[in-house]
Order: C-alpha cells, then structure tokens, then sequence
C-alpha cells in the first residue's frame, strides 16, 4: 500500500495550461447561454461549437497527462485564494496527478465523442443550444469536481455536476415525467450531499484543512473511530452520486433525460463521481476497514438486485441503466476491497462500452423512430449494421467473455474480493461476495445478451422502417467500441502499474505473476465459465426458443411472481413511497395547516393589519406637500437647538 | 461690533431670511432660491470665521459648497423642469401626490 | 492731503479710462460702418457734415446717430414696468464699463516718491473679476427680452443666455493653461511678465510662451467674439429671423446704450486678448517702461493694438454668416471645450517636460 | 472698511428681503442676484478675493441665469403667487422668529472664541493659498466634487432630455415657439 507509508510531498508543478481544461467548457457554456435565442437557421452552430471546445479540452488534457511525471508529482493551478475564515483558507486550485489525469482524459475523451454524438441525435431538437450549454457545463462540472485540489473545490463540482445532471434529465420538461424524474435525481443525491458535507466537516473539524495533498499526509492522525465516520458520511455521498443502495432509484428514471445525456452523465462519468471520491481518499478509507466492509456490502448487494431488475426489463434504456447500477457495485466491491486501482479500472472500461452501449441504443432508438422497447425491435442487426457491430463488441465487453475489456476489469475486482480480508461484524465476508459477484456476472452476461438478441436478431416487430444513423452518431459508437474491446488486453497492466500509487501492492504484479497462483487460475476459469453459460443460455432463449420464457410464466406461478417482482423492480420505488414519502406528506400538510397558516401567516398577517391600522391613523400627517415636511423639519431643529442650549 | 460678529449676525438673518422663505412660498423656483440663499449665508460664516482665524480652509469649504450648488442646482432645476412636465406647475400645492 | 491727492489720481485714471473706452467703442461704431462699406464695396455712412465737413462720416457716426437716439421717444410696451425697462440696458452696459478696471494700460509712472500704476484696480485676482464681470453682462440682455413681453424678445435673451454661459465656460477653459504658465491672476504681473524674447526672436508674448497657446488664443478669441453677440454669433438679435431680438422694444437712448454697450464689450475682448496673449503694453525688443515717457509710450503702444483687435473684429463680423443655433452651441460644447481641456493637458505636460 | 461694511450689509438684508417678498419669481431671481453680488462684496471686504470672484462667477454668473433661464423658459413668471396658508405663514413666521433669536443669542453671548483676537494674515484670501490648500489637503475632497459635478451633469440630462413628453403647450418657450410658426405660416 504506498499511499499509506507516502508523506506526499511530492513534486508539484505550477501550470496554467492547467486551468484551460475545465475553462474552455466554460468559455462555451457561457457563449452557448448568450446564444440560446439563436435564429433557428444557425442552431446547427451550437453542437459543433460545443464539440470543438470539449475536443479543445481534451487535447490540452493530453498534452498535460503525457508530461504527467512520478505517482507523488503533480500539476497544480491556484486561481486565487478563494475565501478565509478562522483556520480554514480555501484556495481555488486545481491538481492533476496520475489519477486526475486518468480521470480528466475520459471524462473530456469519451465527454468529446458524447458531443460529437449528440449533434446527430439532437439535430431535429429546436433547443439545441440550451442543450449543448448544459452539455458544456456539465463538462465544466466534472472537469472541476475531478481536477479540484481540495474537498471543498470538488464539492462545488460535485453540486454542479448534480445541477446539470438535473437539467438534463427535465431536459424536455413540457412532459410532466421527465420534469419529475429530474426533481427525483436532484432531491435523492441531496440526502448524499448532505452526507459528502458533513463527511468534509468532520475532516476539517478534525484535521484542519480540506486540501487533498494535505489531508493524505494527515490522516493518519485520526482516530479510528473518527476515520470510520467521516468515511461514512462521504461514502454516503457517493451511494447518492453513484446510484448504489439504498440511493439507486434516481438513475433509471434518469433515463428520461436525451440519450447522450445517458451515456455521458449516467453512465460514463458523473455516476463514477463516487468511486473517483472514494480513491481520491484512499489513504483515509485504508484506515476505516468497517467502512470499507460496508462499502463492499453495499457495492455487492447494488450490484445483484440491479442485475436481477434489468433481466425483466424491456426498455432498452431502463436495461442499461439498471446494468450501470449494477457496474457501479462492481466498482464499490472494488474499492471495498481496497483495491481503489481496479475500482478506478472498471471506471474508465465501463466508460467505454457502457458510453458505447447507451450510444447505440440511442442509434436504435433513434433508428426505430423513438421506439424504446425491446419487443418492438429484432433484426436489427440488417438496417443497422455499423451500430450492431458496436453493441456487439460493447455487450461482448461488459458480458466479460475472454480478452474484452470488461473481462480484464471484472475479473480483477472478483480476484481482489476474494484475495481479501473483508470483514464485516467478526466474519469474514469476503468468499460470499465474491460468490454473489460471480452471479451477478452470470446475470449481466444473460441481461445483455438478451438485449443483444431481442434488438438484433430475430425478426423485426416493430411498425415503422428503421434506418441506419448518419455518421456523426455511427463515428463515436465505432470509435468507442475498439478501446471496449481492447483496451483490457494492450493496455490493462500498464494501466494499473500506472495507477500503482492507488493500488493494493498483491494486485500490483503482471498477470503472469498472477496467474502462477493456482487460485487466480481457478477463479479466472470459472469466472470465464460463468460469461459463457450466461452468454450461451440468453442466445438459446433468446434465439432458438423465443417462447421459452411465455410458456415458463404460463407453466409456474413462482416464475410469475418474480418475474412480476422484477419487472416491478422488486416495489422498491413504492417502498419508499409508502416509507418516505407518504408520511412526510402527512406531517407536511399538519405542519402546513397548524405551524405555516395559523402560527406564522398569523403572525405575518397580524403585523400588517396592525401596521395598516396604524397607518390609517398616521397617514393623515403626510399631507404630501413640502412645505409641511419643511416646517416639521425646522420646528425639530429649532427644539434640538433649544434641548442642546439648556442641557 | 466687531467686523467678525457683524457677519455671524448678518448671517443668521440671511439664513432665517432663506428659511422663512422656504417655509412661506409655495413656487418651488422661489424656494430654491431660499435654498441658495441659505447656503449663501453659511458661506458668508465660513468666509468670515476663516478670516477670524486666519484659516484658508474656511474659503475651501465655500468653494466645495459653491461647487454642491452648481450641482445642486443642475438637478434641482431639471427636478422642476420635470414636475412641470407631469403636473403643469411648480407650485408645492399641486405636487401631493404623497398625501397619504 | 496726501490722501485727497490720491483719490484725486483715482479719479483721473477713471476718467481716463472711461473716456478712452467710450471713445474707442464710438470709433469702433465709425470703423464698422466704414468697414462694412468697404468690404460690401459700398460708401457708407456720409450724409452728416458740418460746414460741409463730414470727416469721413464721423460726424454721421459721432454726432447725428447720437443726436437722433436722443431725441427719438423713449418707448416703453404697455404692462411693462418703466424701471425694469431702463434697467436693462444699464444692466447690460455696466459690468462691461467697469471690467475696465483691472485691465493696465501701461507701465506705472514713477514721480520721486510716488508710482502711480496704470490701472485703476490692482485686484489679485483681475482674471477672475473680468470673467465674473462678463458673467454679469447676461442680464441685461435677459432683462431686456423678459420685460419686453415680446416673443421674439423672450426667445432672443433665451437664446443669449444659453450661448453665453456655454462660451464662459469654454473662455475660462482655455486661458487656464496661460493662467498656469504665468503663475498669477493679476493683469499687472502678466503684463510685466511679458517683456524680453523667447528663441532669441520671438517677443514673449503670451500667445509665443509655450506651444500650444496659439490653440488658446483662437479658443478664446472666437468665445469672447461670441460673449458680444455679434456676428457670426449674432443669434440672440439675428434680425432675419427675431426682428432685432432682446433689443426688439427698445428704442431710442436705451437702444444706443445696448449699442454702445456691445461696442464697449468689443474693446474689453480686445484689451482682454491683447492683456492675455500680446504682450499689453509692451513693445517688442524694447522695454518701454525703462523710458521717461515709458507710461506715455506704452498707453500708446496698447491703444494700437487694442484698436487692431477692434478692426480685426468688425472685419470678422462683415465676413462670416451666421451660424445656425444648434451649430452655434456644437461648436461650443462638441469642438471647442474638449480642445480646450486637451490644451489645457497639453499646456501643463510642457511644463512639466520644461521643469523636468 | 466699517463704513462699507454697513452700508453693504443694509443692502444685503434689503435684497435678501426682496428674494423672500417679492411677488414674482423673476422679482425673487433678480433680488437674489443683487445678494449674491452685495455677499461677493463682502467676501471682497473681508479679503477673500478670490472667493468674491468665484461667488459673481458661479452664483451670479451661473446658477442664477440657469435659474432665470427656467422661469423664461417654462414661463412661471404669470403673475404674484399666493402665499401659503395663514397657518403656514404664522407658524413659519415665529419659528423663524424664534430661530433668529436663538442664534443672535448665541453670537453675541455664546461666542466661545475671543472676539477680535483673530490674526487675519493677508495670503488668507490670496488665490495660490486658496488653489494650494485646495489641492493638498483637500484633494480627495476636490476629486470627489469632481465626481459630483460630473453625476449632476447626467442626471441632469437625464431628468430634462424627455423628448417625448413636451413641456405645458401654450406657456413658456413653446408657446413663443408656436406662435413663431404660425407667423410664419401666416407670412407664407
């Protein structure tokens, strides 16, 4: 573990080309703001403004992460001095390390591929360029919650990217569902917000300072007892940002958002926000062992119930969100294994496909004339070609069939899980985990086959004629869909041994090493096993026995009603509703009517009436002509003067 | 009488004269010329006092409250012009439209 | 006695100067006259002699225009009050009389004991009393237009009023920068300070003492040509348009004294123009003062050139047409005042760079 | 000194009572000029020169004829205005009644400051002490003013440059104007 033993006082080196990165999507979400009421005939402007300054940003992340240096260096930009109070001075500063870095370049790469994407998929929406300015800010957003040198800098990322998350899902918000969908993204991740502050006071309460390089070298001063709450409470902003239990509800209705919104802010970038947090504070969270424990509970448990929702579902949006939920669990049992590199690896492979995924399920859906069920798809694999050849290699990714990229992440994160202590109430939890890990991967490989074949094969079921997607949409998918299938396999070593700083020291080893470990052998195999049964039974019934599944639900009642509890997605929004909501609308409307109307309108009103009473009364000494008020005046100075002689 | 006291008294009856003014006329142009004479009566203090005192600072007021008045009067007088716009009138009995 | 004899010197310098003013203007009516004959190829006045005399139209000038004023009658519009209405032309010739007062005429007389200065006031701030004096001489004309009850009146002395108070503050303006490089308000002390060379040839006037204060000069030339109200700033009395404004009801004496009184306002611009920028008294390469007839000499040398300005104004007033109104205060507010504040910058850097 | 002092004194109460009585407000405007010339007076009397020259300047020079300007121009001058109301005219009459007294009372018997003990040099009035002063000491003070003048100008501008709502038709400077073209058309 170096992060533990590491002082961190590393080289750090000044650079302004540094605060370019998240300037210049802020440059064209202010530009895109002022040109909102654009002439309809130059709209088309807005997308390709935004994709150059997204892709500008990406270019000088690039020349920055190449001269990125040791794991202990870093470039770093203080703006100003931000505010002061007593002991807490706040710097607007910006750092790019290794993991920044890594962080910063998919989030402006797979962000400018996301832009060049939506210039198709928008390109008949007549708010494009509201749209491309949330887009831009977004981007801002994350590049400042990724990029923020301190808790409190990437706090403001954090809120920002929840802000535009929210815009984005109401996106269209003259359709009543997709204006409530965002209330619920935005009132669910402000529970987690509330966590991820108190988290940041506990730090600064205890420690002094909120600076990330500062925190790492100085929590090792923390009780333990202290560590585990703070880790706590911000790993409580994560399970909101990142959709984990019992906080996961917001992200598949977020799904009502446009598409590239999706594939950009729920599933490539801001729903890791989380994980990235989490490693970020990796030195604090190795010393809060219970709190990782849970991290890995929680991570595992997401990780099932989502796979098991989305093998009921039949919009294919609402599949792939639940299959993001569940890949996020994957990253939490990562990091709650403490193995904050692979967590971080899956982040950026799952990036990849999953970007890939969302981006051509918007090409199908765009392609089917909007249509996003699956049982009115099938076949699709003739009418669209270029996008099939993408969500064959994205699904063949996230399935973790061999040398995918999904393959190299997953089975890492198994093998971290098993290979460490995960203790949670004096049991060692760890084998269990795994155990449900290795389902969960079971589950994911059958769900996205299933998609795969209920969109792609079979016969077309639907009514309109569906077509290709022009090229702006088919180029990112394409582009996206080689690193989902190679990026494992040319770069996977070099990309934790990167990452080494953020890594757990037995996983730090070639595969080669790895796998002289007979057990690794062993579970590799399995692992592998497992994403070929899954693959192999949903293409059976999804393929050869299309009435497989009718007939089971007809034949036995049990199926009936799992199926019902799946699809239902296991009455988890109306728990909460009945939980929740239900009872706070009661006490609302007693607090409305006794406390809001009688007490303080009372009140209100009340003083108003007393002061208009009094007003009637006085009124009639304002006789509106100056000459009174002149006389009043003097007669006062007169008496002042009179008063002053006297005393 | 001294010469100094001589313009503290003929001061206050050139201020009382201005305030008269202003409390008894009603054509706003005439009570700002009480106004100016006012300060024209503090300025005849000023001058007089610094002069006691053999200050410069005294005449360095009326210069900065001579300054006021130009000031003063430039917007008093566009004030006026634009009552006269909206009521016809520069009379104070016919501006009310603060009576409560 | 000595003090009676004082007050006696007094008196005889006012008189001196008010004779001399006097006389000037009334020339200055004769060589207008004159002058617009000539310029607009033309006799001119010639019908008034004196055993057959007529001095080439002096005695028309001089005498019958006086002659027939006085004993023309004196019409006062009904509803008007008579004193209001004398008052005005007072008003309007008064200030200008006695700005005189500060301006010298030549180098002091020295007898033994006594120097007796060429001016009748040596205020400290001479400068500042002429412009305040100048200031003053808007009300006549104002007076004049309001107790008329006459629209083109009223609109003649509106007019002049918005035209005078705009060209003083251009006048005051350009001369700061003068002001600056003379170090003093006093007509004395500027005069004095113009005696000698600048370059080795040029007489250190005041118009030669930096580069810039030719720009002051035209500046304020041109807003004293138009605190006179005549032509081309003639608006206020423009004849083609308001009849005769503000001095449309008037007639007679009181007619003559507005006359008279902005022909002695044209010799105040003079004098003020050659007190300001050409050397007062002084002669070039000679000092004057230095002489036994010195006084004499240099009361003679500011006559001249006095009475230049004054021709060179009436050649002026017979050359340009008018402007129109709005032209009139453009001029004014858009041209002039922002060049005169940005010779004023230019005047104070010079000196700093001759300081430094 | 003494003599002038008092002559021009009476004048000044004189005039300053023709401001405050006189019916009409032109009457007002011209006696409000004659005080402001018999104060430059006594400013001159007292030393101060240069102040005396400021006070013609600005005051009489230039506020008054704005002043007088305005009253031409929207014709207020239509005849004497009444007064305020008796009451008015009675309780302003003796609270300024009892303000004179109190600072009479005050001059002559409050006076903290020895009566003639003044050391009145003569560089007080001088213009370069004046102008020295001005900016030195008093330069923020003088750069504020500045400001002042330059706010009053465009506020101003701003309350008087109403295009579109003409002054009262048929008094003032529009009605001479009207009535300047209807001559003219006549004429035509």
């Amino acid at each position: 573990m170096n992060i533990l033993g590491s002082t961190l006082t590393g080289q750090v080196t000044e650079n302004l080309l540094l605060v370019l990165i998240p300037l210049f999507p802020l440059v064209g979400a202010a530009l895109l703001g002022v040109a909102v009421g654009i002439r309809e005939d130059r709209r088309w402007q807005a997308g390709w403004a935004a994709t150059l300054f997204a892709v500008c940003s990406f270019v000088v992340t690039v020349k920055l992460f190449l001269g990125i240096g040791d794991a202990q260096e870093a470039f770093r930009y203080t703006a100003w001095r931000w505010f002061e109070s007593g002991q807490l001075s706040v710097a607007l500063a910006l750092r790019m390390d290794r993991l920044a870095g890594v962080m910063t370049l998919v989030v402006t790469g797979v962000g400018s591929l996301i832009h060049l994407y939506a210039i198709g998929y928008m390109h008949e929406d007549e708010s494009r360029p509201r749209f491309f300015c949330y887009l831009n800010l977004f981007l801002f957003a994350m590049l400042l919650l990724v990029l923020g040198e301190n808790l409190l800098v990437m706090f403001v990322g954090w809120e920002g990217v929840g802000l535009c998350s929210y815009l984005l899902i109401g996106f269209w918000y003259r359709e009543m569902p997709n204006a409530d969908a965002g209330q619920k993204a935005f009132v669910v991740n402000r529970i987690g917000d509330a966590g991820f502050l108190l988290g940041i006071f506990v730090l600064f309460w205890n420690l002094g300072t909120v600076s990330f390089p500062e925190l790492q070298g100085l929590v090792g001063q923390l009780p333990p007892y202290l560590a585990e709450t703070a880790a706590l409470l911000l790993f409580v902003g994560a399970v909101g940002k990142s959709a984990q239990i019992p906080l996961f509800v917001w992200l598949p209705d977020a799904m009502a958002g446009p598409t590239p919104v999706s594939a950009l802010i729920h599933a490539a970038t801001m729903v890791t926000a989380g994980v990235y947090m989490v490693t970020r504070l990796g030195a604090l969270y190795v010393l809060a062992p219970t709190a990782l424990a849970v991290i890995a509970v929680v991570g595992t448990a997401t990780a099932l119930l989502a796979a098991t929702i989305a093998l009921a579902q039949n919009d294919i949006k609402k599949v792939l969100a639940y299959s993001t939920v569940s890949q996020l669990g994957y990253m939490f049992m990562a990091l709650g294994a403490a193995a904050f590199s692979n967590g971080i690896y899956h982040v950026v492979t799952h990036a990849f496909f999953k970007a890939c995924l969302f981006m051509a399920a918007g090409s199908v859906i765009v392609g089917c004339h909007h249509e996003q069920d699956m049982r009115h798809y099938g076949g699709l694999r003739k009418s669209m070609p270029l996008t099939f050849l993408a969500y064959l290699a994205a699904t063949y990714a996230i399935t973790g069939l061999p040398f995918g990229a999904g393959f190299f992440s997953k089975d890492a994160i198994l093998w971290a899980v098993y290979s460490h202590e995960i203790v949670l109430f004096g049991t060692p939890i760890n084998r269990v985990l795994w155990g449900v890990g290795l389902f969960t991967a079971f589950l994911t490989a059958f769900y996205m086959t299933r998609s795969l074949m209920m969109t792609f094969f079979g016969e077309y079921r639907g009514h309109e004629h569906p077509h290709e997607s022009p090229w702006t949409m088919t180029t990112p998918i394409l582009i996206l869909a080689v690193p989902s299938l190679a990026f494992g396999f040319l770069f996977g070593e070099e990309f934790l041994h990167f990452l080494a700083a953020w890594g757990r020291e037995d996983l730090n080893v070639g595969h080669a090493v790895l796998a002289e470990n007979a057990t690794y052998h062993l579970l590799e195999m399995i692992s592998m096993g497992i994403a070929v049964a899954g693959v192999a039974l949903a293409a059976f019934i999804y393929g050869l026995q299309p009435r497989l599944v009718d007939s089971l639900l007809r034949a036995a009642a049990v199926c009936r009603g799992v199926h019902r509890a799946l699809l239902n997605k296991w009455w988890i929004d109306e728990l909460y509703d009945a939980l929740i909501v239900a009872p706070l609308r009661k006490v609302s409307a007693v607090l409305f009517s006794v406390l809001d109307r009688a007490l303080i309108d009372g009140t209100v009103n009340g003083t108003a009436l007393f002061m208009a009473a009094n007003g009637e009364i006085v009124r009639r000494m304002h006789t509106g002509r100056v000459s009174s008020y002149a006389m009043v005046l003097f007669a006062g100075t007169i008496a002042a003067i009179i008063f002053w002689i006297v005393l | 009488m001294e010469v100094t006291q001589f313009y503290l008294v003929l001061g206050a009856v050139l201020f009382t004269l201005g305030t008269l003014g202003v409390l008894i006329r009603r054509n706003t142009i005439v009570i700002f010329m009480c106004i100016e004479l006012m300060l024209n009566s503090v300025n005849l203090t000023m001058v007089a006092l610094s002069r006691q005192f053999g200050e410069v600072s005294g005449q360095v007021f009326v210069f900065f409250v001579m300054a006021v008045a130009a000031a003063e009067a430039a917007v008093g007088l566009a004030i006026i012009m634009t009552a006269f716009r909206n009521y016809h009138s520069v009379r104070t009995t016919d501006v009310h439209d603060l009576a409560g | 006695m000595d003090d009676l004899l004082s007050v006696g010197i007094v008196v005889v310098k006012a008189a001196v100067v008010m004779g001399a003013v006097l006389h000037l203007a009334a020339l200055t009516t004769w060589v207008e006259r004159k002058a617009s004959a000539l310029i607009q190829n033309r006799i001119g006045a010639n019908r008034a002699a004196i055993f057959g005399f007529d001095l080439a139209g002096i005695i028309n000038t001089l005498v019958a225009d006086p002659v027939k004023a006085l004993t023309k009658e004196d019409f006062v519009p009904k509803g008007v009050s008579q004193f209001m209405h004398s008052l005005a032309p007072f008003m309007g010739m008064f200030p200008v009389i006695i700005s005189f007062a500060v301006i010298p005429f030549g180098p002091p007389i020295v007898l033994d004991d006594r120097v007796i200065t060429l001016q009748l006031a040596e205020l400290n701030v001479g400068i500042l009393y002429v412009l305040a004096m100048g200031s003053l001489a808007v009300y006549g004309t104002v007076l004049a237009g309001w107790v008329s009850k006459n629209k083109f009146s009223l609109m003649g002395s509106l007019r002049a009023s918005a035209q005078m108070i705009s060209y003083e503050i251009t006048m005051g303006i350009s001369i700061i920068g003068l002001l600056a490089l003379y170090q003093t308000l006093d007509f004395a002390s500027i005069v004095e300070q113009q005696s000698g060379t600048v370059l080795g040839f040029l007489p250190k006037w005041g118009i030669f003492m930096s580069p810039f204060n030719w720009i002051a000069f035209i500046l304020f030339f041109v807003s004293v040509m138009a605190e006179t109200k005549r032509a081309p700033f003639d608006l206020p009395e423009s004849e083609s348009e308001l009849v005769a404004g503000y001095m449309t009801e008037y007639s007679g004496m009181k007619f003559l004294l507005f006359w008279l009184g902005e022909f002695a306002e044209i010799v105040v611009a003079s004098a003020l123009v050659v007190v300001l920028f050409f050397g007062g008294w002084q002669l070039p390469y000679i000092d004057v003062s230095k002489f036994t007839l010195g006084p004499l000499i240099g009361a003679m040398v500011f006559g001249a050139k006095v009475s230049a300005f004054c021709v060179l104004q009436v050649i002026i007033r017979w050359s340009v047409p008018r402007f129109r109104y709005d032209q009139l205060l453009n001029l004014c507010w858009k041209l002039m005042l922002p060049i005169a504040l940005g010779n004023l910058v230019a005047t104070i850097a010079w000196m700093i760079w001759l300081d430094s | 000194m003494i003599v002038a002092m008092w002559i021009f004194g009476v004048l000044t109460v004189l005039s300053a009572l023709g401001v405050v009585f006189a019916p009409r407000p032109l009457h007002s405007a011209l006696w409000l000029v004659g005080t402001l010339f018999f104060l430059a007076v006594h400013f001159a009397l007292m030393g101060a020169d240069f102040i005396a020259a400021l006070q013609v300047v600005v005051y009489a020079g230039a506020i008054m004829v704005l002043v007088v300007f305005v009253i031409m121009l929207l014709g207020l001058d239509e005849g004497p205005t009444q007064n305020q109301s008796r009451l008015t005219l009675y309780s302003g009459a003796i609270f300024c009644g009892l303000f004179l007294g109190l600072l009479l009372f005050a001059f002559t018997h409050q006076l903290s400051f020895p009566i003639g003990s003044g050391v009145s040099n003569g560089s007080v009035g001088d213009p370069r002490e004046v102008g020295r002063v001005l900016v030195t000491d008093f330069l923020y003070a003088f750069e504020v003013i500045a400001l002042l003048l330059f706010a009053a100008i465009i506020g101003a501008v701003l309350l008087a440059n109403d295009r579109k709502r003409p002054l009262m038709p048929g008094r003032g400077l529009k009605a001479v104007q009207g009535s300047a073209n209807d001559a003219a058309s006549v004429e035509a």
